[in-house]
């Protein structure tokens, strides 16, 4: 019984749409179950600003609340292990999820983003059998996710030596800065026929290379509603084909659930995995219907769902 | 010779030395293009530049840190007012310029009411501004309507529509700063507030009027840039809080106020933007690209030292 | 006088800023036992040549000994001299308190435990040049007073402190003082003097120098055109001397009192009386120095000129006493800072003229001689009282009504100051309303009333004839023993 | 006795906490504890070093915009080769503080604009960064790391640290020749001068001070987090300036206070906490930081009345 427990999640960033429905999702999902009683409080808290010491500051007041759990989305998987630390020692659990944290005593939700860098090549070379020159947009240096995903995609092309990946800018995600890069390098580029990217940037790259009337390469999408829209009209006016990929912001649900099931005693395993979330030209259609104008291709956990990971896993 | 005594020569051989160096790895194969695309990139620096002069220009302590967020705003609402029809533009950009007055007014509100430093004023203001962003749609990115997309991504006989307004906003700013009564006050003001204060200045209302001014540039910029890249995002703005007062200070302008140039700023615009596309373009990877950003900047401004006129000495 | 080697000597000094020409050949020596007026108008060149000897300036002709051996001469050299400076512009840090600045000033004195003996050495050396001066050596400098700034200053000079001072330059150092104060500090020269120490004093006060000099060195235009025994100059000799053509001032120059006119403005302080002016009147400010006649001037001036939205024409115009604060602004020309006042009149549908900025600006410079050769110059370029004189210019072509003058003479020649006399009583002639602080009682002579002030607050009126310099002195002393007035 | 402009000034930051801080035991009664005292204050300590290492720069009228960038760099050394091996790591440190010194002779010698130059040396300090570590990690020094969680009697460690922190910077700014010497560059650089000093070494050392207790920071800041990334302390920068400001500093003049940065530090600190406290929802919790700000700052108001009056009368 969880029904006197209360479950914070703590999330680092607030700026993009993407944590925007994360928020959003965590909400639309916390709200019944705390209305019908089966935690206590489910509240969100977001630091002003992306850092990982805002962050543990932010976790040592939640400590100082008297929250159960903690729900994290971390700005950093090492830096906020101190605070982490001693949320375990006062009794505290933590689930981490999308930016896990390495501190044994947590929980960890992970995406595999290594292999969501590596998927993305091996759908070029399974279109593209003869290869070619890419260009990859990166994230934010320095953090994380952007190293992984990066480390895949190098993979991807180890293991499909056809492709050179002849360009590398830093798009941090969004699709304005990833714009401004991409058309800066554009013009001193040879021949491109893919863009591999992050997720966010999808778009902002697909505009650069219509400003510069280059042909347009196959760019892999991030699940974002604009990236799908603009893959849509590509498609129904050329028979444009990608793919799109990313991680659904409603983990931070599956989150939630876990947590919930730690704290109602379950045996839990300390990581879990989820799957991201690929669209392909066939269920384009489907995932362009059920995701809201201008946000972000989603799904929501429930209950079930979380037990079910739960239960793969162990 | 003495055009290399002017302040703001420098800005614009770094940017000329950094354009040749980028088009020679191609063999001048990407002239046009990185032109091209250098001045519409530079054109949204150069507009928030602009305003940031003439806050710097107001003396030591003043610069405007809601920029960011004032684009974000502007650029949210106003695209979700617009919502795609065409017939909504110029409301729509009366009321991104109208936010970005009033986010003005309430800079100076907060800077003379409570006598708060400008740049804590500002930037705490900013965080208000911030959440009201996410407050209006929660970062759901609207297209903008379509005639505003042709126009903001198109070209007057090759050159860029938006270089062409920013160029317009420059001509005007550069009367307004060397020709005008005004441009003289906020110059005077710039250097010793009470010495223009017993000139018989109305210095509140001069820099009320430059605040203002700013946060419109800065609404405008939003604006402009959400219609550009096919939507406003909620981080959309967070480039510029560096980039304009770097344009203002790498263009020769004082940041100790009271001494500023509008050439510069173009000069510095470009020359930022072209100094990342040629690292790029030279496959630096993220470390050494920024080490090679700062020597550069640091470089630039020492070979204004060099040759122009001492800046210290009573 | 003596065989003795001069403690300092410049031969025929040479020095160019660019076009000008700030010595033209100068020679000098300095003796111990000496005070050496040095007199000259306004640009001559004194202050250039107190950076000479102080080692700030390099020299770019002529050479210069001291102990009568030629000497690589810097400010250290100058120091170890024992060569102490009180620059005609404030040169304390505002931001420390006056025992740090005694720590600045006194670099070698000091060991690692020096508060408590910087507070004792800053105390004693105000003590003993300044009296009962009132001044806390713990307080912040820029929450003194101008003239108590200038006390520590000067105070500091004489203090004993590191290689013992043998010769004290004082560039102006009594423009911010009252009569009281400036008479014990130049009491404490004769002092200095006659234990065998030497001073060189620059005033433009003229009974300053023929009472305190031992020896009198007239400048002009960057050289030296008179140097003799001070007993051998009179003050009409004096005058004559330093080229200057001006008479001596005439009470009747004084206009007919515009005595019932009603009143331009009125303004009431908390205590004592309101102080009130009519149109064409000039209305002066007396008492003794930092007794609320600046604050005066402040507070009338913050009422009538618009903070937020400033009309065609301004209702009032001031004139900066502390010049470098709230005076020039440093990075503009002279022109530039001349005419700011007056931008609403040059300008042409939002934009300066600036050919009507040219005209007007050069009419100023010859009106009251501003010594440039170039109005486009920086304005620092200039010397300190033609700094000050574009100050007053300024305020006169802003076109205001009312003119409010903060001890606007400082550092103002004795030519020119008859010049600008002229030109307020012309003014005031044409309806212009001046009020006017000074430290200089005589000055409140020329006026059509004054305010003496005491305590924050105007407690006597004198109008007319009454302005005499043994009434405003009663009346600034009544109800205190009279400390000062001895 | 009056009390003195300079403690008016000091006044507005002590009372601000004070204020904050009854705010978050109103809100929070467990915070009134030992432990919950350390966990409120104790990722100030860096701040509050970072927020010192600003204040040099600003006591010689300069602004440093790269101080988050060095932070990080710091911190990205003191998790990798301080760690590894901490003869090298130490090296890099101190030849990061003759850098800081370098960068203080270059800006005086040259005359440029302190702004433009930290601004530039801010890709570079964190391109090193990302060059250490293109990836979160490292690990803290385990003497370090015991240093920054020692549990001493009576007072926690993160008041304890502040307290000697304050106190040492201040015995340096306020008590020192050298502290005089870099106020008064500050003050009235010319009059410096013109008494013999070197304003060149003047500035050097202040610079080389500011890297000093920036490299402080970033190692206190690996101590509590365990580890670095190459954005850990980007934010620094903007809340250090903000923290000598709330601390009565002024951008100009050499007007600084070494016990009024630090309590404006952890001022910012706490203002954070407060808002979590508080739980507003997730669109305004953003909004309330910057609300906080300006109240904090607001206490200036009624205080400069005060000051005003105390310097008139
Ligand atoms: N600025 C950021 N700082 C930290 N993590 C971020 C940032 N932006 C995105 N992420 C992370 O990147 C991953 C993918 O998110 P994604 O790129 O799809 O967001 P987004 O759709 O780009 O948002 P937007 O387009 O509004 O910028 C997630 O793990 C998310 O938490
Ligand atoms: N830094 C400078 N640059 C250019 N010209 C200068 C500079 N300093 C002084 N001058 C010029 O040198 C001349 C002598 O100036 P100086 O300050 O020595 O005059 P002064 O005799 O002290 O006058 P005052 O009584 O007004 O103080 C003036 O014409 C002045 O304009
Ligand atoms: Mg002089
Ligand atoms: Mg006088």
């Amino acid at each position: 019984d969880t029904s006197d427990k209360r479950i914070a999640l703590s999330n680092n960033y607030a700026g993009n749409s993407w944590r925007q429905a994360m928020l959003t999702s965590w909400e639309t999902v916390t709200g019944p179950a705390v209305e019908a009683g089966i935690v206590a409080a489910a509240d969100a808290f977001t630091t002003a600003e992306n850092s990982a010491t805002e962050q543990a500051a932010q976790i040592q007041n939640l400590i100082l609340q008297g929250y159960d759990a903690i729900v994290l989305n971390a700005a950093s998987p090492t830096a906020l292990n101190g605070a982490v630390r001693e949320a375990c020692d006062a009794g505290v659990t933590v689930v981490s999820f999308d930016g896990i944290v390495t501190e044994p005593c947590a929980w960890r939700i992970a995406v595999d983003f290594r292999e969501m860098g590596r998927v993305q090549v091996e759908y070029l070379a399974d279109r593209l059998p003869e290869g070619g020159n890419l260009l990859e947009i990166r994230g934010l240096a320095g953090v994380f996710v952007d190293d992984e995903i990066s480390a895949g995609i190098h993979a991807g092309v180890e293991q499909y030596p056809q492709f050179t990946i002849v360009g590398s800018v830093h798009g941090d995600w969004a699709q304005d800065v990833a714009q401004r890069a991409v058309a800066g390098i554009l013009p001193s580029l040879p021949e491109i026929v893919g863009v591999v990217t992050q997720g966010g940037d999808g778009y902002g790259a697909a505009q650069a290379f219509q400003a510069a009337g280059r042909p347009m390469p196959i760019i892999i999408m991030g699940n974002r509603q604009d990236e799908l829209l603009w893959w849509k009209e590509q498609k129904d006016a050329s028979g444009y084909e990608t793919m799109s990929v990313s991680i659904a912001p409603g983990v931070s649900t599956l989150a939630f659930w876990v947590a919930q099931q730690i704290l109602d005693g379950r045996e839990v395993p300390k990581d879990l995995v989820v799957p991201f979330l690929t669209i392909t030209q066939d269920t384009l259609e489907a995932n362009l219907e059920t995701t809201p104008v201008g946000g972000v291709a989603n799904v929501e956990y429930t209950l079930e769902d979380a037990v079910a990971v739960i239960e793969d896993a162990g | 010779m003495t055009l290399l005594r002017k302040p703001w020569i420098w800005a614009w051989i770094a940017a000329i030395v950094v354009y040749a160096a980028t088009i020679a790895a191609t063999a001048g194969a990407s002239a046009a293009g990185l032109a091209q695309a250098a001045f519409t990139f530079a054109a949204f620096s150069v507009i928030v530049g602009l305003g940031q002069m003439f806050v710097i220009t107001l003396g030591p302590g003043n610069v405007d840190l809601s920029i960011p967020a004032t684009m974000t705003l502007a650029g949210t609402v106003s695209l979700k007012l617009m919502d795609t029809a065409d017939a909504m533009a110029l409301p729509g950009l009366a009321v991104a310029l109208g936010i970005g007055a009033g986010v003005g007014f309430a800079n100076y509100a907060l800077i003379k009411a409570l006598r708060i430093p400008p740049i804590i004023a500002t930037l705490a203001l900013s965080f208000v501004v911030q959440s009201a962003a996410i407050w209006t749609n929660r970062g759901l990115r609207i297209k903008p309507p379509e005639t505003l997309a042709a126009f903001s991504t198109g070209n007057l006989w090759g050159i860029p529509n938006l270089a062409i307004v920013a160029s317009l906003l420059t001509l005007a700013a550069w009367v307004l700063l060397e020709r005008s009564a005004w441009g003289r006050r906020v110059t005077a003001i710039g250097q010793s507030l009470p010495a223009a204060r017993r000139a018989g200045i109305a210095v509140h209302g001069v820099r009320l009027s430059a605040y203002v001014l700013c946060a419109t540039l800065a609404g405008l910029c939003g604006f402009l840039l959400s219609c550009f890249s096919g939507g406003a995002a909620l981080n959309m703005g967070a480039e510029y809080l560096l980039i304009s007062i770097a344009v203002v200070v790498i263009g020769g302008s004082s940041v100790a106020g009271g001494n500023s140039n509008v050439p510069g700023i173009w000069g510095a615009a470009l020359f930022l933007f072209l100094v990342v596309s040629m690292l790029n373009t030279y496959g630096f990877g993220a470390g050494p690209r920024m080490i090679l950003t700062g020597l550069i900047i640091i470089a630039v401004i020492l070979a204004a030292s060099l040759r122009g006129p001492a800046s210290r000495g009573m | 006088m003596s065989d003795a080697p001069a403690l300092l000597s410049v031969t025929d000094a040479r020095l160019r800023f660019g076009e000008v020409t700030a010595l033209d050949g100068v020679s000098l020596a300095l003796r111990a036992g000496e005070c050496l007026g040095l007199v000259g108008h306004n640009g001559a060149g004194k202050s250039t040549l107190v950076n000479v000897l102080n080692g700030g300036l390099a020299l770019q002709g002529g050479s210069l000994r001291a102990d009568g051996q030629p000497v690589r001469w810097d400010v250290a050299a100058a120091r170890a001299l024992g060569l102490r400076c009180v620059f005609q512009e404030l040169s304390l840090c505002p931001n420390l308190t006056v025992a740090e600045n005694a720590r600045i000033l006194h670099r070698g004195q000091f060991g690692l435990i020096w508060r408590a003996e910087a507070r004792r050495l800053a105390k004693a050396a105000l003590d003993a040049v300044f009296p009962g001066h009132g001044i806390d050596v713990r307080a912040q400098v820029a929450s003194l007073a101008l003239a108590q700034r200038q006390m520590v200053e000067i105070a500091l000079a004489f203090a004993e402190a590191g290689p013992p001072p043998r010769l004290v330059i004082l560039d102006e150092p009594t423009s911010s003082l009252d009569a009281s104060i400036a008479r014990q500090l130049l009491s404490h020269v004769r002092r200095f003097v006659a234990a065998g120490g030497s001073v060189v004093l620059i005033s433009h006060i003229l009974s300053e120098v023929l009472e305190t000099a031992t020896r009198i060195v007239v400048m002009k235009d960057g050289q030296v055109v008179a140097d003799r025994p001070a007993a051998e100059f009179t003050p009409a000799g004096l005058v004559a001397a330093m080229g200057s053509t001006a008479q001596e001032r005439r009470r009747a120059e004084r206009g007919a009192a515009p005595a019932a006119a009603a009143p331009l403005v009125v303004h009431a302080l908390p205590r004592g009386l309101p102080v009130r002016v009519a149109a064409g009147e000039v209305v002066g400010l007396t008492g003794l120095a930092g007794h609320g006649q600046t604050e005066l001037l402040r507070a009338l001036h913050d009422r009538l000129a618009p903070a937020w939205a400033a009309g065609r024409r301004p209702a009032v115009a001031y004139v900066a006493g502390d010049r470098r604060h709230d005076g020039i602004l440093p990075l503009w020309s002279i022109r530039r800072n001349l005419t700011v006042s007056a931008l609403s009149a040059l300008t042409r549908r939002g934009l300066v003229d600036e050919r009507a900025e040219r005209a007007a600006a050069e009419a100023w410079r010859s009106r009251i001689g501003i010594r440039s050769p170039d109005l486009g110059l920086p304005i620092l370029s200039l010397s300190g009282g033609n700094q000050q004189k574009v100050l007053f210019a300024r305020a006169l072509l802003a076109g205001a009504p009312l003119v409010l003058m903060d001890d606007p003479m400082r550092g103002v020649d004795v030519g020119t100051k008859q010049e600008v006399y002229g030109i307020i009583r012309a003014e005031a002639a044409a309806g212009r309303a001046f009020v006017w602080y000074s430290s200089e009682i005589e000055e409140m002579e020329l006026c059509d009333r004054v305010y003496v002030f005491r305590e924050g607050a105007a407690a006597a009126e004198l109008a007319g004839a009454q302005i005499t310099e043994t009434a405003i002195l009663e009346a600034s002393f009544a109800g205190h023993p009279a400390e000062g007035a001895a | 006795m009056r009390p003195t402009a300079d403690l008016i000034r000091l006044a507005v930051p002590f009372l601000a906490l004070g204020a904050l801080l009854a705010g978050v035991f109103w809100l929070q009664p467990r915070a009134m504890s030992y432990t919950g005292l350390n966990l409120l204050f104790n990722l100030a300590v860096p701040i509050a070093l970072a927020t010192l290492a600003q204040m040099f720069v600003i006591a010689v009228n300069d602004l440093d915009l790269s101080m988050g960038a060095f932070v990080s760099f710091a911190a990205c050394v003191t998790a990798t080769f301080l760690h590894d091996t901490p003869l090298l790591g130490a090296l890099i440190l101190f030849a990061a503080v003759a850098g800081y010194a370098l960068l203080g002779v270059i800006i005086h010698l040259r005359g440029l604009p302190a702004i433009v130059v930290t601004l530039g040396m801010s890709f570079v300090w964190l391109g090193l960064a990302v060059m250490i570590l293109p990836a979160p990690g490292g690990a803290a020094p385990g003497w370090l790391r015991a240093l920054m969680t020692v549990r001493p009697p009576l007072l926690p460690m993160a008041l304890a640290a502040s307290i000697l922190i304050a106190l040492a910077a201040h015995l340096i700014m306020a008590r020192s020749s050298l502290g005089v010497l870099i106020r008064g560059v500050g003050g009235n650089e010319r009059s410096v001068a013109r008494a013999g000093w070197s304003v060149l070494g003047a500035k050097a050392a202040a610079y080389a001070l500011a890297g000093l207790f920036g490299v402080l920071a970033g190692m206190a800041l690996v101590g509590l987090t365990t580890s670095a990334d190459a954005n850990i302390a980007l934010r620094y920068t903007l809340l250090s300036i903000a923290g000598v400001i709330l601390g009565g500093g002024e951008f100009v003049g050499g007007r600084v206070s070494a016990v009024g940065a630090v309590v404006g530090a952890l001022t910012l600190t706490l203002a954070g906490s407060f808002l979590s406290f508080l739980r507003l929802s997730p669109d305004w919790q953003i909004g309330a930081q910057g609300a906080i700000l300006i109240l904090v700052l607001a206490l200036r108001l009624g205080l400069d009345a005060l000051e005003r009056r105390g310097v008139r009368a």
